[in-house]
């Protein structure tokens, strides 16, 4: 169950090459040295929707191709060892799978857009410093047949690019309720929604977007009014494991690197790479970049199978990965010395990437706490 | 013996009701202590009826050693099929029929290596529990470094004449046969003269000592050779070929140790101790700290239970598991280590009296001191560290 | 401040040959493997009293040496390093402590007789597996001039051969409450106290001890009945220093018994501690036992200058003390390889004192958690 | 200048009157960032009245190097009576009134090493934040290994002639003079042929270019020699001798960088910063997980401090701190690199904006990215590992 198909293989593969060549760490230097507006290559974006990125997670139906959170997962750990910037994890993850318990309307009007790569659709989550969707406290009240949002949104992925929001917002009850949640779909054009992009150290896409008095029909909600609970766990835990197989992909490419460069580098007249104390270090980490793998993929099959503990694996996914990626990315500026302290060497967008992501939806405390809860103890 | 069926579902279904009819109830919950292990040997008593009933009735089906042949006691399973039955048995709590260091270890390296007659003359008693064996690897002065070995092994025609001494050999006092490493030939550089040999326990010449550990009594001996005859026929693999035989057979122990984790804990979830130890009225954790600690345990146990199943499909898929194998056994150990230590912390002061056990009846303070052995026993963690960093990682020699 | 005077050097020196001669890990094994109902043995006992170590916090005008904490430190390293089985801890540090609180009568009658080595006074503070003096549930009702105690309490230390214990007892409020609490001097002999020798894996003296009725004069109470809070806390803290003391001890010994096997044990052709994973492992060990050596010196100190900051160097030194020690015995029986796993070789002795010299008036997680407190926070 | 008693209660009394009539308002809070810093040099702009007041009073009295003799500039104070002026210092949060390579390195390798002439030359213009010096001893092929040094100097009679390039050279684009480690000898082997040179870098041939670092602008630079004359009067000890001023050097770098812990953070506790961040408004860590890792991280400060405080007690005693500044030198790097981590993580997504600032005007990210380097600079933490391994514990080379 753990093994890749073949098909698997091969999307893996394809999607290595095309990285390599069109979204590499090159391009996000250019994108960041040039403060790039968007933050991302449309014209890259647009040829990923063709290989069928985009729509990895819509059906057939709506023009995806439906490859699975396994093949998400694949495509992220390459994103993970590129450093591709695109709006995959907002859109085609996160975006996407809230849609899929909209109404059979928007879904019809959404989906096909997502999966070619024409329309971003952003989750507008959490609020303050720490992700902790019961906090929320943006409001939406009822008020005939619209529901209207007040309040603010933080670290929303490609937040100033999108054009709608997957909106998390209090119904009823108090900020730390668990019940009493609603997720609503609003058009970025709709009076009342202002975005302001935040500067992050991984040189990604985020935003903060206020809603000021945004009214939206009643029908625009997705799932239950003030029962949204599930679907908004389902649709995290979809972005949890694709941060985690892009956390993979982080450690084991600045691992790979630090390797090549152990193998390279003499001091005392040795390759350092045969300094035992740094060949145990090294060792560790490649077990612990192994662990973190099968996690993943164990975490997405799950999914794709419908498997009720896929939540579980979810926040085992996140909390290893994350902690993976923290210390392999640690560990190669610290190998690489003086060196992997300067940025012209990629090993520092590698390590402000992993806490990025490390961070995005939950960081591996709060996945350890939920795991516990999961578990029951 | 069953036919067993090839179709998966079908085969599934006959595995659930053979273990339904054979398995007693009283097999059916994990193993505590030494007690409830079958060892099986010419000197077993059996700890109770239904221990010698699940061993007859998983002997007479070749279950006690599914993977393996059927002309050599086992039942000729595929690995997959082999994994549907560890499966079932699982589902239903199932003890181990028997265990035994000729299933894990000597089976392993005689099928690969020996002679069809000496799969013929050694296996089938393995698989049916009526010979133990015990290993001689380690001495004094060699203990991750086999290079060194210094036991002898005099040519005297048709037999060699063995002087020597080894350690750490589990249950040699109990055990009815060796099979170890010998230096064949002492001006052969390094591991070049060593051979694999088997012998009975009660050839003349051979005395054990018990060793006892920090956590009390162990199943370790010393065992001594003194002018031990062994007959040539009872060599394994080619004289001097023994390094070969001995490698292979490391591996398989580290997977064994690693993969299946038997024998390290009782299979219980680390957090369902704690609970019982240290949780409230819900079963919450009280200490936050515990509790995180626990959750970071789990995680990394089912990171670790995942990259096991991970390993053991690629192996299924053609990709051997090989060196890979170092850093399960690494992990497992580690994590051994942490769940001892974490079930003494949350016993407090209970865990530091000898006689405390807890509520499901396993120890505390021996289980977390004989958990320290974990990361030496079978290649100790930097043997494991070294391994993964030449062999996986090709990182240079100095 | 931190360096020793002459005094001391010559005071931890003659300890050290004393205790080499009369109190090693050899005389431990015999006591152990004899089952010694005492568990130490009375003449060296006297013998140790004699060179002042009973009486070192008891003052001149009690009979006592008045070494101090610093003192009472550089035996309890000394102890820690051979393993030395006294009432030194239970009596010289936690019962004069808390009898310097008692009526000058009660002090008369027993400070002398603890400084000679006469008698044995015990502090009976623990009632379940944690450390957690505001529990304490032992009950001590007031009857007009008696106070009758009733209660169960365990892992007293020497509690099987005291002559009187110190027993933390609560006089209002419930098991939680941090006020309430008394302390009462009960001689071991006074009807309805029972007492039962514990197993405990270091070999050491602890007993469970059972007032089941038993009338104390009011006049026995330490301190002031209902508020004796500050007197605990006080009594408490130069236990822990003192084991504090002995755990850097205990690590400092297991440490370099391993760094002569490194030297000595040839592996692969080479001194096993030649191997760099295992040198920086010792470095780091080293440096944790020097940073844990500072802290007790500390705490000792500003305990004998009676700075107030001593109750928060107390905890810090007993987290940093018990961490060093666990992991310098941890890596000990690493270190020295399955040998380290036999009974005959002593690590294993240390391991298992420095686990419950560790857990004594709370572990590392307690302390870490007194320390955040006691800065507030 | 005032004369100091020697009695220490009178001492303290006068330092404390000084102070309180001498060091301006504005000079009593911690440094927040490179700008709040007085570095000095001909290039120097002050970045307040109060700044370069507070220079101009500390250095007439000698008190921007309390420990120099007199005749170079300093207080001539005992290291006593050094400790009671920091204490004093510490009391009121006063600012450091000059920070400079000069004081912290230079200086001591010139007291130890230099003709009276270059102690006459070099010392008094540092004290008084006349002349700013940069040290170039890292190349591109040798950070830790030093041995392996490559710029040449070629002997020309009066003078030497320098080629190579540096890297690492703090600020070397600002200051006035560099002293460098450079290759006197090519045919000597390893360290023999290294000599200690001073030169202004304002000698034709000079060029420098800062290095960008992953937490941005940093004050490092790549410094390059093309045909430098260097006169040899500016060779400090001897010619091919340089080794043993820089090793000495070195050793004071670590003191430095360990033992006062300057420049690594701002000085206040990590606890409040988390606090601030974290905390309810009781002044509670709300997250109990947070709230035990910065009460572990305040135990082992306490711990260095005390140690730090224990081994400056000990050289007063005549036994020096030596090689006892590795352990220093590596604690405070890991120390400081779990206190940015744990403020990292208090700022939760806050922190990792690079426009989040702390309410005290403390930076996050590039704090924390900074800090990295920690384990890097002026020896790194395996180089550290490896002098504790080799010559305070003995342990044998392979």
């Amino acid at each position: 169950m753990l093994a890749y198909t073949d098909d698997e293989v091969m999307l893996a593969r394809s999607a290595d090459d095309f990285l390599a060549r069109f979204a590499s760490t090159k391009h996000l230097r250019r994108l960041r040295d040039g403060r790039d507006d968007t933050g991302f290559d449309r014209g890259v974006w647009h040829e990923m929707a063709r290989l069928g990125y985009a729509g990895v997670l819509v059906d057939e139906a709506h023009g995806g191709s439906a490859f699975g959170h396994v093949g998400a997962g694949l495509l992220c750990a390459s994103f993970g060892r590129h450093l591709s910037t695109s709006p995959f994890l907002s859109s085609a993850v996160l975006g996407a799978t809230a849609l899929r318990s909209a109404l059979a309307s928007a879904q019809r009007c959404w989906l096909p857009r997502i999966a070619e790569g024409e329309a971003i659709v952003a989750l507008a989550v959490d609020e303050g410093r720490r992700h902790a969707p019961a906090s929320t406290a943006l409001s939406a009240e009822r008020s005939g047949e619209v529901h209207v949002l007040r309040g603010e949104k933080t670290l929303v992925v490609d937040g100033h690019v999108a054009d709608a929001f997957v909106v998390l917002a209090r119904t009823s009850g108090r900020p730390g309720d668990a019940a009493g949640l609603s997720l609503f779909l609003v058009e970025a054009d709709r009076p009342g929604v202002s975005v302001r992009r935040q500067d992050m150290i991984d040189s990604r896409n985020a935003a903060r977007v206020t809603f000021d008095g945004v009214r939206v029909a009643t029908d625009t909600a997705i799932g239950p009014v003030d029962g949204a609970g599930p679907i908004i766990d389902d649709v995290l835990d979809a972005g949890r494991i694709a941060l985690a197989a892009e956390l993979v992909g982080i450690a084991r490419e600045a691992f790979e690197r630090t390797v090549t460069y152990l193998k390279r580098r003499r001091q005392f007249g040795h390759a350092i790479g045969s300094f035992q104390a740094l060949q145990h270090r090294a060792a560790q980490l490649h077990g612990q970049i192994e662990l973190a793998q099968s996690t993943v993929v164990k975490a997405a099959r799950l999914r794709d199978l419908g498997d009720p503990r896929a939540a579980l694996f979810a926040s085992v996914a996140k909390a290893k990965a994350g902690d993976a990626a923290e210390r392999a990315t640690d560990e190669a500026v610290q190998m690489h010395g003086g060196i992997g302290m300067t940025d012209e060497l990629d090993v520092g967008l590698y390590l402000k990437r992993a806490r990025v992501a490390g961070t995005l939806l939950g960081d591996r405390h709060l996945h350890a706490d939920r795991v516990a809860t999961l578990l029951g103890f | 013996m069953t036919e067993f069926a090839d179709d998966p579902q079908t085969f599934r279904a006959q595995i659930r009701a053979w273990l339904e009819r054979h398995c007693p109830p009283e097999m059916r919950s994990p193993a505590h202590g030494e007690d409830d292990i079958c060892w099986g040997g010419r000197r077993w008593t059996f700890r109770s009826d239904a221990q010698r009933q699940w061993l007859n009735a998983a002997a007479a089906e070749g279950l006690t050693v599914p993977g393996w042949p059927r002309a050599y006691g086992g039942a000729g399973m595929s690995s997959a099929q082999v994994q549907v039955f560890d499966d079932e048995m699982e589902r239903i709590g199932a003890r181990s029929p028997l265990e035994s260091f000729g299933i894990w270890m000597l089976g392993p390296a005689l099928l690969k290596f020996g002679t069809d007659e000496q799969k013929r003359r050694y296996l089938p008693p393995i698989a049916r529990g009526e010979i133990r064996w015990c290993q001689g690897y380690s001495e004094p002065d060699a203990g991750s470094d086999l290079v060194a070995l210094r036991t002898r092994a005099e040519d005297r025609g048709d037999r060699y004449v063995v002087n020597g001494q080894k350690i750490w050999t589990s249950y040699a006092d109990q055990a009815d046969w060796i099979f170890c490493l010998v230096r064949t030939d002492a001006t052969a550089p390094k591991h070049r003269g060593l051979s694999f040999v088997v012998f009975d326990m009660h050839t003349p010449g051979v005395t054990t000592r018990p060793i006892k550990l920090i956590s009390g009594k162990s199943p370790f001996c010393e065992t001594f050779f003194e002018n031990v005859e062994v007959p040539k026929a009872n060599l394994i693999g080619a004289e001097n070929g023994g390094w070969t035989v001995a490698k292979y057979l490391l591996t398989q122990e580290r997977e064994m140790i690693a993969g299946r984790a038997r024998g390290l804990h009782d299979g219980r979830p680390l957090w369902q101790v704690v609970q019982e130890l240290a949780g409230d009225a819900k079963g919450r954790i009280v200490d936050p700290i515990l509790r995180d600690r626990v959750a970071r345990a789990e995680i990394d146990a089912l990171a670790l239970t995942a990259t096991i199943e991970r390993y053991v499909e690629d192996a299924a898929h053609g990709h051997e598991i090989g060196d890979r194998s170092s850093i399960l056994k690494y992990c497992n150990a580690e994590l051994n280590q942490r769940r001892q230590t974490l079930i003494l912390e949350a016993s407090g002061a209970d865990g530091l009296r000898w006689d405390f056990v807890r509520s499901d009846g396993g120890e505390v303070a021996p289980a977390w001191l004989r958990a320290k052995a974990n990361s030496i026993e079978g290649g100790t963690a930097e043997v494991m560290l070294n391994i993964v960093a030449k062999r996986l990682l090709d990182l240079p020699a100095e």
